[in-house]
């Protein structure tokens, strides 16, 4: 079964079609890059799985539950968690602080006025549990303007993974990041539980081969095609989308 | 004329430009093609002064545009054509030119004939403007302020093929005489490549290639293969 | 039926008079908060010092009341600069609870330092021979100074409109409102062009407290009285819109003067009424409007 | 630092004791000045009901003094109606403050930024204009007198010096404030910072915001409505003040004075803005506003902590051995 399916999806803003009969499958454990140049539909896309946006026809499944008419919140809680391109964190707090309000909040605890917080035992040990995953267990206690950017981004992701996610939808997470930063948050992602479904969407080939099994390339809102990454790359179409030329679309 | 040296910088605290060294001598066209997100944009708005520069140098001529701030890089001869046109949406066509006018030879009626259209909406509102009529009151606006060195993001965008022609034989001619030097990123790249003498190729914030426009059509494998397709490009 | 109509028209009279007064004074902080951001809970202080600078002229110097208000007016505006290099540079980006409780801060100085000078009692209004005059209008008498307001109105909206709107200083006070950022990229000196916003801003506010003095009343508590009035005009105008903001000041003054006239009892609360139907069905719009004319 | 505070606030610190210990003390060293006293203790538990809501949510409330008022004016009116027992009529009071934050906070708690501040000082301004037209229930400009109460627990007569005022006030302080101290320290209060930092963000891990402000909202209004019963009780005596502008301000005053956010600095600012303005306004009224303006301006150019700020970085700086 597909952890997360979308099946026919059309988006139309006025008279353009943002998204044109896009079907796609997560299967549980997928490690699935989605590509594309500016203006493909990406963003759309995104919402249209998210639930911000809804399509106007096309069903999105979700772990086998049809969520089409679901609020983004209620997605989150069936598992379709996602993590935002642009750093949203609570720049103030720690990161274990972070982590725990999204742990409290995942658990229904976040109107629990009588224990203090730092007592509550299972909140702070699966707050720390999710740091050691993503090799943030040293740096807990620093708050988050302390701490490189590349961490920020795992951060994120840390957020995401405290709301028990089946799908994980990874919306660029190696922009902005330096260089020599890339390779820690991609081999951290290597790492996260293999039977987490996977969506990243990136611009970024270098990251999409490393991470990617399978690689969607989205072109004026349509599936251009689907492959393993040497295919996609080899692609002359995908090649002449990418080096402009092609461009039957603007942003 | 314009140059970069050692340049990292972005938006907050992120790292979009990484040590990054460009120059543009007087009266060339410099052309900077890459995928999307690899900081194009952002290496313009740095040196226009709107990202944040962390480390490097930016020279314009003999001024160090470090300390300098966006109005005073303006002033010095800086013009900009941003990625989103941000017209100034509450000023009509006229006001919109008008604020950005300093002497020189482009004047409000020589940068119109550029762009007729333009020249029959004088006194519509920024905001009432198609994203087309938009891009031409950008550039045309960049261009009355009689810069030393414009640079030009995605000019092209949202244009019909015939006026983005216009444009390009108007650029050529302003660039021709040596009085402007043009900066310019540009995902098409066939348009990229009729203006410019001179092609950088940029990933993740650093230049990965850099020849003149006649070694890049002559060469377009190595061009995919930078541009992160390891693979053949079609080049024109 | 003369009754009613010239209930109608003391109520038109009186309430525009006011609005006037109200205009002159918010429209300086309208164009403040569409510009810089900046809440100034301090606005009134402007006002007032100018109302209190022309009294003092006339009163204790026999300077003819124009004059008079010209001095007080350049004398706001030249002081408001010092006061914004000294004060308002640190708040610009700063979170809105900053700006409230530093010019609040102001405010009370202000409040305190007008009592210090002057006492603590509200000024009597002796208002020049040619404007206390009286004209009968049915059976009722208006005073000419209230005619004059009027007329004072229409002409500075007149001049406010051409500075705007026709003047190169307008052009780029609206592309920078627009968009401050691309602003500064054609070569716009945002930062002078904020100064002199400011001076201008504190500048009519002055204008209007002394012009205005005959309709509210001069007093050390001044400023505080009347900002909320003053915070209803610019919530209610939206960022930098002039036109909008004459329209909510005349129909604040109408409306208030209508309610203290037909029900003395509830007049006061219609405002804040209206304020409060606006803030929950609008007020998210607050500070995010685009300008517009 | 090596840790977390939102998850380390339960900890009682030393000094903490030592607050309450002087609060104790000041009732044998200064048994001529407990009226005075008495006024402190209420302001701090007024200004911990602000800090709950701005410091730790991030409401931004111009107009507090609603709350206090209704307490106040209630705590009166119950009085005269005739129930004399203080500490259920303080509660029943409460009470009342707490019903109305429930029927303004759905729409307050929905504004944010400047709408919000203009929005919660229109209302104070309204109420404090309903409450001066209302002479039937407020007595006016005359105020409510006649205030009657039974001996505290029975017990304690109301004495002249005001001895049982004081360690009544006290009281209600310090169980409030061990209320205080246990939500903030709880994960709602943990979740309440995250509403302060990003609520953008607290939308997108699944909160309901509004409800959570909600709840906050009425908490607050129910310590800030004991304050203003309690003033009433202790002072017997309810006027108009109690429902200004002014008041509201005062509050916020000495908040940011003491420290925003950080639950002593209620507990530090009220005492010390109080005191400063016991001597300044015996000197003239009108300069004691010079005092407040300058104490504001310097707080936001130089001191954005508050005196509790301030003392935290100066002691981080000696750990930090410069």
């Amino acid at each position: 079964m597909s952890a997360l399916e979308a099946i026919g999806l059309v988006k139309r803003f006025g008279a353009l079609v943002v998204t044109d009969d896009v079907t796609l499958k997560v299967p549980v454990g997928a490690r699935l890059a989605l590509i594309g140049p500016n203006g493909a539909g990406k963003t759309t896309l995104v919402g249209l799985l998210t639930g911000l946006l809804r399509p106007d026809t096309g069903t999105v499944v979700l772990n086998g539950r049809d969520v089409t008419a679901l609020a983004p919140a209620l997605r989150v809680k069936q598992g379709l968690v996602r993590t935002f391109q642009i750093n949203n964190l609570f720049r103030g707090l720690t990161i274990l602080e972070n982590v725990f309000l999204a742990v409290s909040e995942h658990a229904g605890s976040s109107f629990a006025m009588l224990r203090p917080a730092g007592r509550c035992k299972p909140l702070v040990e699966r707050s720390e549990a999710i740091l050691d995953m993503l090799g943030l267990a040293d740096v807990r206690h620093q708050t988050i303007t302390d701490v490189s950017y590349g961490r920020q981004r795992l951060v994120e992701i840390a957020i995401a993974l405290s709301l028990d996610p089946k799908v994980l939808l990874l919306d660029e997470p190696a922009a902005g990041i330096p260089g020599n930063e890339v390779a820690r948050l991609l081999d951290t992602i290597a790492r996260l539980p293999k039977d987490l479904a996977i969506l990243l969407i990136e611009h970024d080939m270098h990251v999409v081969r490393q991470f990617a099994q399978e690689v969607m390339v989205l072109v004026a809102g349509r599936v251009l095609m689907t492959g393993s990454p040497q295919e996609v790359m080899s692609s002359s179409e995908v090649r002449t989308v990418y080096l402009g030329g092609a461009r039957t679309t603007h942003a | 004329m314009l140059e970069i040296r050692g340049l990292t910088g972005g938006w907050g605290p992120t790292t979009v430009i990484e040590d990054l060294s460009v120059t543009v001598q007087a009266g060339e066209t410099v052309a900077i093609i890459g995928r999307n997100g690899v900081g194009k944009s952002t290496l313009l708005e740095l040196i226009v002064g709107r990202a944040q520069r962390r480390s490097g140098a930016i020279r314009f001529g003999a001024t160090d545009f470090v300390p300098l701030r966006t109005y005073q890089r303006s002033a010095a001869g800086l013009g900009y054509v941003p990625q989103e046109r941000e017209v100034f949406a509450s000023l009509t066509v006229k006001e919109n030119l008008a604020v950005a006018q300093r002497p020189g030879r482009w004047t409000q009626a020589s940068a119109l004939k550029l762009f007729p259209g333009l020249a029959n909406r004088l006194t519509s509102l920024g905001r009432q403007l198609s994203g087309g009529e938009q891009q031409m009151l950008s550039i045309a606006r960049a261009l009355v302020g009689n810069p030393k060195v414009l640079l030009m993001d995605e000019p092209s965008e949202g244009l019909a093929p015939v006026v983005v022609e216009q444009l390009v034989a108007a650029l050529k001619s302003a660039v021709g005489d040596g009085a402007l030097a043009v900066l310019l990123v540009e995902q098409r790249i066939e348009v990229a490549l009729d203006l410019a003498s001179r092609c950088i190729i940029m990933d993740r914030g650093h230049v990965v290639h850099e020849a003149s426009t006649a070694s890049i059509k002559a060469d377009s494998t190595r061009i995919g293969e930078l541009m992160g397709l390891g693979a053949e490009a079609r080049v024109n | 039926m003369t009754d009613v109509l010239s209930a109608l028209s003391f109520i038109g009279i009186y309430g525009v008079s006011y609005g006037v007064v109200l205009f002159t004074i918010s429209i300086g902080l309208v164009v403040m908060m569409g510009l810089m951001r900046v809440v100034n809970m301090a606005h009134g202080v402007f006002a007032v010092v100018g109302g209190y600078i022309t009294v003092s002229l006339m009163n204790s110097h026999g300077v003819p009341f124009a004059l008079a208000a010209l001095i007080a007016v350049l004398a706001v505006a030249a002081g408001s600069v010092v006061v914004e290099r000294i004060f308002f540079v640190k708040l610009y980006g700063a979170p809105e609870l900053d700006h409230v409780l530093m010019t609040i801060g102001l405010m009370f100085i202000g409040m305190a330092g007008l009592n210090l000078v002057f006492g603590p009692d509200i000024v009597p209004a002796h208002l020049p021979e040619a404007l206390a005059a009286n004209v009968h209008l049915g059976e009722r008498t208006l005073q000419v100074y209230r005619i004059f307001i009027v007329v004072f109105g229409a002409v500075l909206m007149i001049a406010l409109w051409y500075v705007f709107e026709r003047t190169s200083f307008g052009a780029r006070l609206r592309a920078a409102v627009d968009n401050r950022g691309m602003a500064e990229a054609v070569g716009i000196n945002v930062r002078r062009l904020f100064s002199m916003a400011f001076a201008l801003g504190s500048g009519l506010a002055a204008v209007g407290g002394a012009v205005g003095f005959a309709v509210l009343p001069l007093e050390p508590a001044y400023a505080f009285k009347y900002l909320v009035l003053i915070l209803i005009v610019v919530s209610m105008s939206g960022i930098g819109n002039l036109r909008a903001s004459a329209w909510v000041s005349i129909a604040l003054g109408v409306i208030d003067t209508a309610g203290r006239y037909f029900h003395p009892e509830i007049g006061g609360f219609i405002i804040y009424a209206v304020l409060i139907a606006w803030m929950v069905f609008r007020g998210h719009t607050l500070l995010h409007s685009p300008s517009s004319r | 630092m090596n840790h977390s505070p939102l998850l380390n606030r339960h900890r009682i610190h030393w000094a903490e004791i030592a607050y309450w210990l002087m609060a104790l003390a000041v009732f044998f060293l200064f048994p001529r000045n407990l009226s005075l006293a008495t006024a402190i203790v209420i302001m701090a538990l007024f200004a911990l009901s602000l800090d709950l809501v701005m410091g730790y949510a991030g409401v931004v409330s111009m107009g507090h003094a609603v709350f206090f008022g209704i307490g106040a004016y209630g705590a009166g009116l119950i009085s005269l109606a005739g129930h004399h027992e203080p500490i259920t009529g303080a509660i029943l009071a409460g009470l009342a403050a707490a019903s109305f934050a429930l029927m303004v906070g759905p729409v307050l708690m929905g504004l944010s930024g400047l709408p919000q501040i203009m929005v919660t000082l229109a209302l104070n301004v309204i109420l404090y204009e309903a409450g001066n037209k209302a002479i039937a229930i407020t007595g006016g400009d005359d105020g409510l007198r006649g205030i009657k109460l039974d001996p505290l627990l029975g017990l304690f007569k109301w004495t002249v010096f005001g001895q049982t005022s004081y360690l009544y006030a006290l009281g209600w302080l310090f169980v409030l404030f061990l209320v205080v101290r246990c939500l903030v320290s709880s994960p709602f209060g943990v979740s309440l910072q995250g509403l302060r930092e990003n609520t953008e963000r607290m939308r997108f891990i699944g909160t309901p915001v509004r409800r959570q402000l909600v709840v906050v909202y009425v908490v607050s209004g129910f310590i800030a409505g004991i304050a203003g019963a309690v003033s009433a009780q202790t002072v017997k005596f309810v006027g108009l003040e109690a429902l200004s502008v002014e008041k509201s301000i005062d509050a916020l005053v000495m908040l940011v004075l003491g420290g925003v956010g950080r639950l002593y600095g209620a507990l530090i600012g009220a005492p010390v803005y109080m005191l400063v303005h016991q001597v300044a306004s015996e000197w003239n009224p009108f300069h004691w506003m010079f005092v407040i303006g300058g104490l504001l301006i310097v707080v936001v150019m130089f001191a954005r902590g508050g005196m509790l700020g301030v003392a935290a970085m100066l002691a981080a700086r000696l750990r930090g051995g410069r």
